[in-house]
């Protein structure tokens, strides 16, 4: 298909383009009829921009919800369905802001620029304004110059290090949760969803788990048991 | 009265960049109030003269600029290359800022429903959008700048197609104040 | 022709030079008669306006300046620009510059975060920074000037202190080789 080349600026657009496929408005039955293909373009990971991952996952876990509702309607609840409400409102809000960036990127393709009075292009000891001459500041010596360098310094390092952390955070992928999942059904014929969850590391990884036991469930390779709402959920190898 | 209107137009050109109310009020010794008023004449005399000049107000300042009607044939004099074109997630999220400014990055983030750190960290260093932090809520806000509007060749951004209404939206406003209308998960940069 | 006229307007405040009658007709592909005509009517127009402008002809050549009657109040503002404190960001760019100079704009840009074209500006004007172009890589460096190294009471910017090890820190070229999708847009200044 098409549209899983594509590279999407987020879940949001991608979203949007699925259900604009289809020709559809933006409904809680359009919604349940697009997860699948969602999730496909999910899996192909390629052109997510690892940062992003989280937020892709986040509306796939809701999308997911909304599929199961469609099959099992008496498993929803009114927070629930609230939650869904919001995602077709912040689905339509979206979609004024994208259909006025179009208008933008035509007004700015008109190249109607306004501009500033020319400072000429860089030469040697270029001189802005005629008026222009030597005058520091007073209260400035030497050591101020350091001190303000090593603020920086330790600024931009602190920054570097953030950044690195993120990085790493969302390596795991659908893909290798499932294999994990698959090894831990070779040695277990049965063990909870809680357990998934403990071992998670943190939450972008707790909704790749989730949706790693779905495709599992979808592909029949184990069923779920649950003996009430809100009590264990046990995972069951099949066959 | 006719000898402020001058000043304020004989500052604007020397400066060469924008300045806000507040420094033009202090240079000449009037009130903020007085300076919006004989700008906004100033502007109208610019528009129904069909000068070659305008002024763009932005957030609070005010900046002289060619009229973007003459936009050609300044673009051949001083040999400029822009060529306006943006990636559409820059061009979004532009176009919220631009619509919804002054704007928090969480509120950004929810409109996009996506992490934009990093658009927001591109959009500051190319100068299309500036920070501007409130100390008291400890927050950020992010409004265009004064060359993202020349780009747009408008003299506000109340000249944009449909402003008012996404502006002042209130679905929008309800959506963007509830409690916790979207989960983003990664944390910002 | 309100066109013409405008046209003229537009390329006389943007090229901030004086520009020959010859070099205005060319551009605008008219005779330099209408040229001269035209820009009789300007000045006339201005006049009569009570203008903050003016246009000034000297040697067959045509430049646009500030009115002379605005002459104090536009004094008062170069004085401001160019006495005074240094805002912190500045500060802070110019110390980037003395420690790691010669540096592009866009380095700096990118060390700091947000665009720093303005910041630039007031560095160049008030003679703390000098700009050399690079003709091969078609980039600026800047510089801190010898006015600047000598008001801090050294000869050399080796003399700053630390200078050896902050000079060589590799935290800046970590943050200067990360990979960043720029789009540039503009080369302002």
């Amino acid at each position: 298909m098409e549209f899983r080349s594509e590279k999407f600026g987020g879940p949001l657009e991608l979203l949007l383009s699925l259900i604009e496929k289809e020709e559809m408005d933006i409904t809680e039955i359009a919604l349940a009829k697009i997860a699948d293909e969602y999730i496909a373009y999910l899996k192909n990971s390629a052109h997510i921009d690892p940062e992003q991952v989280a937020d892709f996952l986040v509306i796939a876990a809701k999308l997911l919800y909304i599929k199961s509702k469609a099959l099992l309607p008496y498993l929803s609840t009114p927070e629930e369905d609230e939650e869904i409400e919001e995602l077709e409102q912040q689905l339509r809000m979206y979609k004024e802001f994208q259909e006025a960036s179009k208008g933008l990127e035509k007004m700015l393709s008109k190249k109607k620029f306004s501009f500033v009075r020319d400072l000429g292009k860089s030469g040697k000891r270029r001189q802005l304004f005629v008026w222009q001459k030597f005058s520091p500041p007073k209260n400035l010596n030497k050591e101020m110059l350091r001190e303000h360098f090593d603020y920086i310094l330790g600024f931009l390092t602190a920054e570097e290090i953030e950044l690195k952390e993120e990085v790493i955070e969302h390596k795991i992928s659908i893909d290798e949760k499932i294999i994990l999942i698959q090894k831990k059904l070779m040695d277990k014929i049965t063990f909870s969803f809680s357990q998934i969850i403990r071992e998670s590391g943190n939450k972008t990884e707790i909704i790749v788990s989730f949706l790693a036991v779905l495709e599992l469930a979808k592909q029949r390779e184990l069923v779920f048991e649950q003996d009430g709402l809100f009590s264990e959920i046990f995972i069951n190898k099949l066959n | 009265m006719a000898t402020l209107k001058s000043q304020l137009e004989s500052l604007m050109f020397v400066a060469n960049k924008p300045l806000t109310v507040k420094e033009l009020a202090d240079l000449l010794k009037i009130k903020t109030a007085e300076v919006d008023s004989a700008m906004d004449e100033l502007s109208l005399d610019y528009t129904n003269a069909g000068s070659g000049l305008q002024v763009i107000k932005n957030n609070g300042k005010y900046q002289m600029v060619s009229s973007a009607e003459n936009a050609a044939v300044v673009q051949e004099f001083i040999k400029d290359e822009t060529s306006g074109e943006l990636s559409r997630p820059s061009l979004e999220a532009l176009t919220v800022i631009a619509y919804r400014g002054p704007i928090t990055k969480i509120d950004l983030d929810r409109i996009r429903g996506v992490n934009c750190s990093l658009i927001i960290r591109n959009l500051l260093i190319r100068g299309l959008i500036e920070e501007k932090a409130d100390k008291e809520k400890k927050e950020s806000f992010y409004n265009v700048t004064m060359d993202f509007i020349r780009y747009l060749g408008i003299n506000r951004l109340e000249d944009l197609p449909d402003y008012e209404r996404l502006h002042k939206d209130d679905t929008i406003d309800k959506i963007l104040n509830r409690e916790e209308p979207m989960e983003i998960v990664s944390d910002s940069i």
